[in-house]
C-alpha cells in the first residue's frame, strides 16, 4: 500500500508543478493553455544540458530557462499584443511539441548520465523518513520532489502571505484597479506568467530527468492538460493543487496495481476514472459557489490602461 | 512557382533505374523499439540496393487514414514507386491507395489485407522468438514470478504472452506471470508505472509488447532483469537487458523489393518464421549464464529445423477451461491467430 | 502668503484616436481649495483627471505639483507625489476585504502584518472620522461603504491631493453630507481637492472655485461665490438656457394600472429584500421610490417586470394577477410595459450590437417564422435617433461605443417605442449632465402626459420632489410611506428613507 | 516621455488591414524562413516546396481539400458555441462520439436506400456528438459549472470508449484477430463528386447555413445576446438554458457531423484516432475567423495549405515532422502578433524623440 502511494506521488510530481505553475500564470490573469508545450520544452531542454552536460543544476536551469522563454513568447503575445490567450495557448502547444520532438530527435531513449542519476536518487531523510505509514510515502523520495514540497510551501506562502502575493491577486482580479492602486500590472503579468511556465518546464524536466530517466518522444501524454483542469480541481490553491496532484497519480496508477494484483476490472474503465473524477469534483466544487472558489476575474481579459 | 516544382518534386525527374520508396512510421525511428527496428531493416536495404533505391520516409504517421493517405500520396509525388506501411492502423489506406495507383506497389506490415495485383502484407510468427525469450525469462527468474507490460488485450498480444510464458514454464514449472495492459502503444511513462507495478508485486524479469525501453529501464532501476521487444537495447538498460526477440525486416523487404523492380512480385500475405531468418533472438547479454545460453540454442535448433509448434496440448485457459486438447497443437496461422485466451499460470485481466 | 499651487496644468491636450478629449486645457489648483470641475458629458473632465492619476500620458502640455513639473507614466508615479485619486467607478477588488484593498500596492515589506497594518489604518480613519469593517468583503459592502474605502485607501497613501470623479452619482443625500465633512476636513488640513459633479448644487455647496470645461477645451476659471449656477450652466453650454423641472397635473380620471399587494421577495442570500410592499401605480401619474441604495429598489423593478421570483404576494396589472409570469408571459398576455433597468450595458441593452438590433431585443420573438426581419427595426432606430437626438455615427453602430448619455436615450427610445402603459426607470439619470438629464425628465413628462403609469427610481431628493406625484420611500426592504410631494420636506423623506419617524403619511 | 504610444484605432480601411494582414504573414514567413536556416535547412527551397505543396498540381490541392473539409466543418461548430460565449474545447470528443453514432447506424441498420442510410448517419452523429456537448451545457446553465474543462475532459472518456470498443465489443470478427471494427458496406459511404467526397459541398453548404443561422434567424440573435450578457437576455425574456442548450446541441452536432464524415468518407469505418487534432486545430481557426462563417471557408483553407504544405516537405525534403509542426507554430505566433497592428495604432512621437536628443 504505502509502495503504491509512493509510486501516485511519483507520478503526480509532473502535474504538481505545472499545475502549481498554470495556478501562478492564471492568478496574474492569464489562461496559458499552452502548459503541455511548456512541459514537453522544459523536459527535453533538461534532459539535453543534463545528458550533454552531466551537471545537474544545468539540466535544472535548461527546464526553467525553457519553460521560462516559452511562457516569454506567450506574455509579449498576450499581454503586450494582445493577443486571444486560448489560441496562443493552442499555439504554444503545437509549437513546443514540434520543438521538443526537433531537438530530441537524436536524443530518443537516451539514459540520464550516472551523476545526474546518483543526484536524483531517492534519499531517506533522517527522521521524518521513519515516521510509520508517512515515512515510506513522503519522505524516502527523490530530491526532485522534496523540491516539489517546497515549491508547495514557497507558493503557498507567498501567494497568501505577501504583499506581492496580495498584489498578484488583485492583478488576476482586476488589471484596472491594482493598477490604480499603484500595481506594475504588466511587469506582474510578465514575471508571473514565465514564474510558471518555468514550473511548467520543471514539470516536464522531472519526467524526463528523474521519472523516466530517459528522453522518450511525446513523454508528457497529456498531462498539461490534466494541469490545466487541476487548477480549477485545486480552486487556484497549490495545497490543493497538491492533493489533486496526488490524487490523480494515484488513479492513473491504480488500474496497474489492480492488475498486476490480478484483480479483474477492465482497464479500460480505470483509463476514464481520473477524467470522470475531475469531472466530478469540478461539479461537486461548483454546487457551493463560493466567491472565493471562483476564477481570477479578469482572467482571459486583455488590459490596456486607456481603454474603457 | 514553376521553378520551385523542378527543383523538388524530384519525382518526374527520377531517373529510369532509380527505384523509390516510401515508408511510413507510427512513431519516431528513434525510439528505441518498435520504429527504430523498421527503420534499421530500412537502412539494410538501402545498403543492399546501393544506389538503385531512394528512400522517402515519414515519421508520426498516425493511424488516422487520411493522415496516412496523405503521406503516401506525396511520396508518390515525390516519384515513389513502392509504399511500405507499418503499423496496423496504416492498413485501410494502403488498401485503397493500392485500388488507385495500380503502377504502384504497395506493402503493409501487421495486418491481413492485400489484393491480387499489387498489394500484399508481411508479418512473422514472433510467437517463436518470443517462446525462446521466455526460456530466458523462466531460467533467470529467481521469485518465479514474471512481468508483462503489454499493450492491448487482443490477439497479437495474447499469442505474444502466450508463447513467452510457455517458454519460461518449459524450463520452469514453478513460474507464474502477470501481465499489466497499459491501454496505449508509446507511452514511455505508462509503460514504466506498469512495469514498477510487476516489479512491486515481486516479478524479477519483466518483459514488454509496447513500443519504448521503459519498462527495461525501470527493471534496471530496480536491480531486476528485462527481456526486451523490437530492438537490442544492450546498451540502453546495460544492467538489466538480457535479450530480445527481434525482427529482421530486411530479410523480407530485399528480395521482395527487388522481384517488385524487376516487376515479378506477386501479392502475398507473407508470414515470416525464424526459419526464414525474418525473426531472432538479439544476442544473450554477459547477464545470461551458460547453461541458459546452451537451453536457448537447443530449442532455437528445433525451432529452425521447423519440427516445434509453440502452442501444445494439453493447455488450459486462466479459467481452467480446456483451449488445446492433449494431443493437438495450434499450427497454422489461422489457429494461432484466433487465440482469444490467456493459459493458466498467468494472472491477467481478460 | 502666496498660497502653494499644489497642480498646475498648462497646455493639456490629449486625444483619442481622432476624438480630441482634452485640447490645450489649463486647470491650476491650490493647497485648502476645493475645486470643482463642470461640463457636460464627454466634455473630457474625466480625462484631464485621469492625466493627473497616471492613468493617461497626455499628449503635451505640462503638469507641475507643488511646482515641480512631473511626467507620471503609471498611477504609481502619481501616487508617489502624494495624489489621491476616486474614479468613476469604483477601482477595489471584490473579493478582498477592506484592508487587503488599502495596502494593495504598498511598500511595506514582504510578508504582510495584520495587527501592525490595522492599527495604522484606524489612526487615519479616525483622523477623518470614518468608519469601516477592515474585515469586510467588498462584494458584501454598500456603494456607501465602498465609497468611504476607497476614501480610506487615499488617505491612507497620505494624499495630499484627493481627486473625486463623481463620487456623488451613487450616494444618499446622508452620505454626500458626509462625504463632504470629509472634504472640508481635508481642506482645512491644508489639501487640495479636485471634484467632479453634474450636480450644481454639490458644487455650490462645496467648491471654492469651478473651472468649466466644454468640448475638451477649458473655458474658465471662477469663483464660486461669485457665480450662479444659471452662468454656470451657460458656460458649460455656450449658450442660455432654462432649465427647470415643470411639474404637469394631469387629467384628474386616472386609472388604476398597477396594484402590487403583500408583496415578499427574498434574495439570493435568503433574506427578505421586499416585506409586504403594497402600493397602487395609476396611469397618468409619476411614482417616485425614494430610499437608501439597496433597500428593495432592484428588487422591486425585476419582480414587476418577472426577471425576479416573488415569495408571496399579488401584482396586478390591470385586472390580471401577473406574479410569477416570466417576461415573455408577461408580453404574451398583452401587457405593454418598458424597463428601463440600472444597468444599462448589464441588463438593457446588448453592448457590441449596434442600435438597429438593440431595438428588436423586446420583441423579436413576435416575429413570424424563425428568421430575423431588420426592416422594421431599421425604421424605429432611424426614428428614435432622430426623435431623441441621439449622437451617433450611424444607426449601425455598437452602443457600447456611444457616450453614456446617448446609451440611455437608446434604450429609453426602445421602451417608449413600445407604446407602455406602465414604465418602470431605475436611476434613468445616473452619471448624465445638466442637459441630458433634463432631457430624459422632459421624456419622462410626456410619457405621463400620454397617460403612463411611471415608476421612477431615483436617487436625488430634489428631482424626486420637482417630478413625481407620489413618493413612495423604501427602508430596508419596507414601505416607509408614500408622500405627497408638495406637503413634505426633503428633511421628512430622509428620516422615513433612515427608519426615523414623521413625516406626513398619505 | 511618451516617445511611444498606442491607440485604439477607430476603423481601418480594409485596404489597410489587408495590407497588414498581408505583412504580418510575409514577416512571419521571414522568420519562420530564418528558423528554418537554423535548424540547417534552406528556406528558399523549404517554402516554395511547402507552398507547391499544398496547391501546385491538382492532387496536391486535393490533399489540401480533404484536409479543410474537417476543419470547417470543426470551425463552424465551434463558432456557434464561442459565439455565445461556451469555451467549447471538446471537439475531438464530439467528432469521435458523432463517428460513433454514424458508424452504429452503418453497421447495425441494413437494408435502406444509400441516401437514407447516409441520412440516419448524420442524423445519430449530430445526435451523439450534440449529446456530447450537451452534458457540459446542461451542468453549465444550471450549475455554472466550468465547460472548458468539462469538455476538455469528456475529450479523453469519447477517445477512452471507442478505444474500447475497437478492441472489445465492436471489434470485426473478420479483422483476423487485429483490433478494427467492420469497414462500412457501400451503402454507408458518402459519394465523390470531382473526385472528392461530398464532405466538401457539405462544408459550403453548412458555411451558408451556419452564416444564415447566426446572422439571419431569431436564434442565432439570441445566441449573440446570451453571449454578451446572460441579464440581458433574461431581461429581454430569452429562455437562457433553452437557448444555451439548443446553441450546444448545434455545436457538439456539427462537431459529430465531422466525425460522420470522416468515419463515412475517410475512415469507412470507426476508429479512435480519426478524430485527428481537428478539434483543437478547430478552435484556432474560428478564432483567426473572428467567429464569422463565411470568413471560416477561407481560414480554413489556409489552414490547411499549411497543414498539407507541412505535411509535403516532410517527404521532398525529407524534413521531420517536428519541424513543419515548429514552422506552423512561428507563422500563427505572428499572424496572432499582427491583429495587434490591426487594432492599434502605435505612434512615434518624432517632436519629442527630437526634443530628447537635443536635451
Ligand atoms: N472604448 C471606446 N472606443 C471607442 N470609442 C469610444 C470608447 N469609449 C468612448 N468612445 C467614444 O467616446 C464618446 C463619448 O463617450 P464617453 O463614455 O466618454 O461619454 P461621456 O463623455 O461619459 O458622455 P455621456 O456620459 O454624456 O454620454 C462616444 O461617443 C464614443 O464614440
Ligand atoms: N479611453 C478612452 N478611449 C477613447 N476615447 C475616450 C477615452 N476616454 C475618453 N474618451 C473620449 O474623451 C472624451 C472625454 O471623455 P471624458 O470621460 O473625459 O468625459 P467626462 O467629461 O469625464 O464625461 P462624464 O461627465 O460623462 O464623465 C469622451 O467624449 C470620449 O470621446
Ligand atoms: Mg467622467
Ligand atoms: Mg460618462
Amino acid at each position: 500500500m504505502d509502495g503504491f502511494l509512493a509510486a501516485a506521488i511519483v507520478a503526480s510530481m509532473p502535474m504538481m508543478f505545472a499545475t502549481i505553475g498554470e495556478i501562478i500564470t492564471e492568478k496574474s490573469g492569464l489562461l496559458n493553455l499552452g502548459v503541455e508545450g511548456l512541459m514537453l520544452m522544459g523536459g527535453i531542454m533538461g534532459f539535453v544540458l543534463g545528458y550533454e552536460t552531466g551537471n545537474p543544476w544545468m539540466a535544472i536551469l535548461g527546464a526553467i530557462l525553457a519553460g521560462g522563454v516559452g511562457s516569454l513568447v506567450y506574455a509579449i503575445l498576450t499581454i503586450s499584443l494582445r493577443a486571444n490567450q486560448v489560441v496562443t495557448g493552442l499555439t504554444l502547444t503545437i509549437f513546443g511539441a514540434g520543438f521538443a520532438s526537433f531537438v530530441g530527435k537524436t536524443y530518443v531513449g537516451l539514459v540520464v548520465p550516472p551523476a545526474l542519476k546518483e543526484f536524483f536518487a531517492r534519499i531517506h531523510l533522517p527522521i521524518l523518513g521513519d515516521i510509520p505509514f508517512l515515512g515510506p510515502i513522503f519522505f524516502r523520495q527523490d530530491p526532485f520532489i522534496y523540491f516539489g514540497y517546497l515549491v508547495v510551501l514557497v507558493s503557498s506562502i507567498y501567494l497568501y502571505r505577501t504583499r506581492f502575493g496580495l498584489n498578484l491577486k488583485a492583478v488576476g482580479e482586476s488589471a484596472a484597479s491594482a493598477d490604480a492602486s499603484g500595481i506594475n500590472v504588466t511587469l506582474y503579468k510578465y514575471l508571473h506568467t514565465c514564474i510558471g511556465g518555468a514550473l511548467c518546464g520543471l514539470g516536464g524536466a522531472y519526467m524526463s530527468l528523474v521519472m523516466m530517466s530517459s528522453w522518450q518522444e511525446n513523454i508528457v501524454a497529456g498531462r498539461g492538460w490534466i494541469a490545466v483542469a487541476l487548477v480549477i480541481f485545486a480552486s487556484w490553491n497549490p495545497v490543493k493543487a497538491m492533493i489533486g496532484s496526488f490524487l490523480f497519480g494515484g488513479l492513473s496508477i491504480l488500474g496497474f496495481r489492480l492488475q498486476s494484483m490480478g484483480i479483474n476490472i477492465s482497464q479500460y474503465w480505470v483509463d476514464m476514472l481520473p477524467y470522470a473524477a475531475t469531472i466530478l469534483i469540478i461539479i461537486l466544487s461548483s454546487r457551493k459557489n463560493k466567491k472565493e472558489n471562483q476564477p481570477p476575474a479578469d482572467l482571459s481579459n486583455p488590459y490596456f490602461r486607456e481603454e474603457r | 512557382g514553376g521553378g520551385a516544382e523542378g527543383e523538388n518534386g524530384g519525382g518526374n525527374v527520377s531517373e529510369e533505374d532509380v527505384t523509390t520508396i516510401g515508408f511510413l512510421y507510427i512513431g519516431p525511428v528513434t525510439d528505441g523499439g518498435y520504429n527504430q527496428a523498421q527503420h534499421q531493416g530500412t537502412k539494410a536495404v538501402e545498403e543492399h540496393f546501393g544506389g538503385k533505391v531512394k528512400i522517402l520516409y515519414a515519421e508520426n504517421v498516425s493511424e488516422e487514414k487520411q493522415a496516412v493517405k496523405t503521406n503516401a500520396i506525396n511520396m508518390i509525388d515525390n516519384g515513389a514507386d513502392i509504399i511500405i506501411a507499418t503499423s496496423f492502423g496504416h492498413m485501410d489506406g494502403m488498401e485503397e491507395l493500392a485500388e488507385e495507383y495500380q503502377d504502384k506497389y504497395f506493402l503493409h506490415f501487421s495486418g491481413y489485407k492485400m489484393n491480387d495485383t499489387n498489394f500484399g502484407n508481411y508479418f512473422g510468427a514472433m510467437e517463436e522468438a518470443r517462446y525462446l525469450s521466455g526460456i530466458v525469462a523462466g531460467m533467470m527468474t529467481e521469485t518465479n514470478k514474471l512481468g508483462y507490460v503489454a499493450a492491448y488485450p487482443y490477439t497479437e498480444v495474447l499469442i505474444g504472452i502466450n508463447s513467452f510464458y510457455l517458454g519460461a514454464k518449459s524450463v520452469n514449472p514453478d513460474v507464474t506471470m502477470n501481465v499489466v495492459y497499459i491501454n496505449s502503444w508509446g507511452d514511455a511513462a505508462l509503460e514504466q508505472s506498469a512495469a514498477e507495478s510487476l516489479l512491486a508485486m515481486g516479478c524479477d524479469v519483466l518483459t514488454q509488447h509496447a513500443d519504448t525501453s521503459a519498462a527495461q529501464l525501470a527493471a534496471e532501476d530496480a536491480g531486476c532483469y528485462a527481456v526486451g521487444y523490437n530492438m537490442d537495447n544492450s546498451k540502453v538498460a546495460p544492467g538489466s537487458f538480457l535479450t530480445a526477440p527481434i525482427w529482421h525486416h530486411e530479410a523480407y523487404l530485399i528480395p521482395t523489393i527487388e522481384k517488385m523492380i524487376a516487376g515479378e512480385y506477386v501479392p502475398e500475405s507473407y508470414y515470416g518464421t525464424m526459419a526464414d531468418g525474418y525473426l531472432g533472438l538479439a544476442p544473450l547479454t554477459d547477464l545470461v549464464p551458460e547453461e541458459v545460453k546452451a537451453k536457448v540454442e537447443e530449442v532455437k535448433a528445433q525451432i529452425l529445423a521447423g519440427d516445434f509448434p509453440i502452442f501444445v496440448g494439453p493447455l488450459n485457459d486462466n479459467q481452467g477451461n480446456e483451449v488445446v486438447a492433449d494431443g493437438d497443437a495450434l499450427l497454422t496461422r489461422d489457429e494461432i491467430w484466433s487465440m482469444e485466451f490467456i493459459l493458466e499460470g498467468i494472472t491477467a485481466i481478460e | 502668503m502666496e498660497p502653494v499651487k499644489a497642480i498646475e496644468m498648462k497646455g493639456i491636450s490629449k486625444a483619442f484616436g481622432s476624438v480630441k478629449a482634452n485640447e490645450d486645457v489649463n486647470l491650476t489648483v491650490y493647497n485648502g481649495e476645493v475645486h470643482a470641475l463642470l461640463g457636460e458629458n464627454g466634455a473630457g473632465k474625466s480625462t484631464l483627471v485621469n492625466m493627473l492619476s497616471g492613468i493617461y500620458r497626455p499628449d503635451s502640455g505640462t503638469v507641475s505639483i507643488y511646482g515641480e513639473e512631473v511626467g507620471f507614466t503609471s498611477p504609481k508615479d502619481s501616487i508617489a507625489m502624494g495624489i489621491g485619486m476616486i474614479h468613476q467607478h469604483f477601482k477595489l477588488i471584490d473579493v478582498m476585504t477592506a484592508k487587503e484593498n488599502i495596502i494593495l500596492g504598498k511598500n511595506q515589506g514582504l510578508i504582510t502584518r495584520n495587527k501592525y497594518i490595522s492599527n495604522e489604518i484606524k489612526k487615519v480613519s479616525d483622523q477623518y472620522g470614518l468608519d469601516i469593517d477592515l474585515d469586510k468583503k467588498v462584494y458584501n459592502m454598500s456603494v456607501g461603504e465602498k465609497q468611504t474605502l476607497e476614501i480610506i485607501k487615499v488617505l491612507y497613501r497620505g494624499a495630499k491631493i484627493l481627486i473625486l470623479d463623481e463620487p456623488t452619482a451613487v450616494l444618499t443625500p446622508q452620505e454626500i453630507k458626509k462625504l463632504f465633512t470629509i472634504v472640508r476636513n481635508m481642506k482645512e488640513q491644508g489639501c487640495a481637492v479636485v471634484i467632479i459633479t453634474h450636480k450644481l448644487n454639490e458644487v455650490m455647496e462645496i467648491s471654492d472655485r469651478v473651472t468649466v470645461l466644454r468640448r475638451g477645451r477649458s473655458v474658465g476659471t471662477v469663483e464660486t461665490s461669485k457665480v450662479d449656477t444659471s452662468t454656470l450652466i451657460e458656460m458649460m453650454v455656450g449658450k442660455k438656457v432654462d432649465l427647470a423641472i415643470k411639474k404637469e397635473k394631469t387629467a384628474d380620471a386616472k386609472k388604476l394600472l398597477l396594484e402590487v399587494d403583500n408583496l415578499h421577495v427574498k434574495n439570493s442570500e435568503q433574506k427578505y429584500a421586499l416585506e409586504d410592499i403594497s402600493f397602487k401605480l395609476y396611469s397618468g401619474e409619476i411614482l417616485g421610490v425614494a430610499g437608501v441604495a439597496g433597500s428593495g429598489q432592484k428588487e422591486i423593478c425585476e419582480t414587476i417586470a418577472g426577471l425576479t421570483k416573488a415569495e408571496k404576494g399579488r401584482i396586478i396589472f390591470e385586472g390580471e394577477d401577473i406574479i410569477g409570469k416570466s417576461p415573455r408571459e408577461i408580453i404574451r398576455l398583452g401587457i405593454r410595459m418598458g424597463f428601463i433597468p440600472e444597468d444599462r450595458l448589464g441588463m438593457g441593452l446588448v453592448g457590441s450590437m449596434d442600435i438597429v438590433h438593440n431595438m428588436i431585443l423586446k420583441d423579436y420573438h413576435n416575429q413570424p417564422g424563425i428568421f430575423l426581419r431588420r426592416g422594421p427595426s431599421v425604421k424605429k432606430a432611424t426614428e428614435i435617433v432622430d426623435k431623441l437626438e441621439i449622437q451617433t455615427p450611424s444607426i449601425n453602430y455598437p452602443v457600447k461605443k456611444l457616450s453614456g448619455g446617448n446609451i440611455q436615450k437608446v434604450l429609453l427610445g426602445r421602451e417608449i417605442d413600445s407604446n407602455p402603459k406602465v414604465l418602470i426607470t431605475a436611476y434613468p439619470v445616473r452619471g448624465l449632465d445638466i442637459g441630458a438629464s433634463y432631457k430624459i425628465y422632459d421624456l419622462l413628462n410626456e410619457q405621463k402626459r400620454k397617460g403612463v403609469g411611471v415608476l421612477f427610481i431615483g436617487e436625488d431628493l430634489d428631482v424626486l420632489m420637482d417630478l413625481c406625484d407620489r413618493v413612495m420611500v423604501f427602508c430596508i426592504g419596507k414601505v416607509a410611506g408614500i408622500v405627497n410631494p408638495d406637503e413634505v420636506t426633503k428633511e421628512d423623506i430622509g428620516l422615513l428613507m433612515t427608519g426615523g419617524k414623521g413625516g406626513a403619511l398619505s | 516621455m511618451n516617445i511611444i504610444s498606442i491607440s485604439k484605432r477607430e476603423d481601418l480601411p480594409q485596404k489597410k488591414e489587408w495590407l497588414i494582414r498581408a505583412l504580418a504573414v510575409a514577416l512571419s514567413i521571414v522568420c519562420a524562413g530564418l528558423v528554418i536556416r537554423i535548424l540547417g535547412y534552406n528556406p528558399l527551397q523549404v517554402i516554395p516546396s511547402m507552398v507547391s505543396g499544398a496547391v501546385g498540381t491538382e492532387i496536391r490541392l486535393q490533399q489540401t481539400i480533404l484536409k479543410a473539409i474537417p476543419l470547417v466543418v470543426t470551425s463552424l461548430g465551434i463558432l456557434v458555441a464561442f459565439k455565445m460565449k461556451f469555451w467549447n474545447i471538446g471537439g475531438e470528443g464530439q467528432i469521435i462520439m458523432g463517428a460513433l453514432g454514424a458508424s452504429y447506424v452503418a453497421l447495425n441498420i441494413e437494408g435502406l436506400p444509400k441516401f437514407a442510410t447516409l441520412i440516419l448517419m448524420m442524423i445519430a452523429a449530430m445526435i451523439l456528438g450534440g449529446f456530447w456537448a450537451f452534458i457540459p451545457a446542461f451542468f453549465k446553465a444550471k450549475m455554472g459549472v466550468n465547460e472548458t474543462i468539462f469538455t476538455l475532459m469528456l475529450n479523453y472518456i469519447a477517445i477512452k470508449f471507442v478505444t474500447y470498443l475497437q478492441y472489445g465489443p465492436w471489434k470485426s470478427p473478420d479483422s483476423q484477430g487485429f483490433p478494427k471494427v467492420a469497414t462500412f458496406s457501400n451503402n454507408a459511404i458518402l459519394p465523390k463528386l470531382f473526385g472528392i467526397h461530398i464532405g466538401w459541398i457539405i462544408a459550403l453548404v453548412l458555411v451558408v447555413l451556419v452564416h444564415l443561422f447566426i446572422n439571419h434567424t431569431k436564434k442565432g440573435y439570441e445566441i449573440t445576446v446570451v453571449g454578451e450578457s446572460q441579464e440581458t437576455a433574461r431581461y429581454a425574456g430569452m429562455n437562457i438554458s433553452q437557448i444555451i442548450i439548443v446553441a450546444t446541441l448545434i455545436s457538439g452536432g456539427l462537431c459529430g457531423l465531422t466525425g460522420m464524415i470522416q468515419a463515412s468518407a475517410v475512415e469507412k469505418t470507426l476508429s479512435a484516432t480519426l478524430s485527428g487534432g481537428y478539434g483543437f486545430t478547430a478552435i484556432i481557426t474560428a478564432w483567426f475567423a473572428r467567429l464569422n462563417a463565411i470568413a471560416v471557408l477561407f481560414v480554413c483553407i489556409a489552414f490547411a495549405i499549411l497543414l498539407q504544405g507541412g505535411a509535403y516537405i516532410q517527404i521532398s525534403m525529407q524534413i521531420p515532422a517536428s519541424v513543419a509542426d515548429m514552422i506552423q507554430g512561428i507563422i500563427l505566433f505572428f499572424v496572432l502578433g499582427s491583429e495587434f497592428f490591426l487594432q492599434y495604432r502605435v505612434n512615434i512621437n518624432r517632436k519629442r524623440l527630437n526634443a530628447k536628443e537635443v536635451a
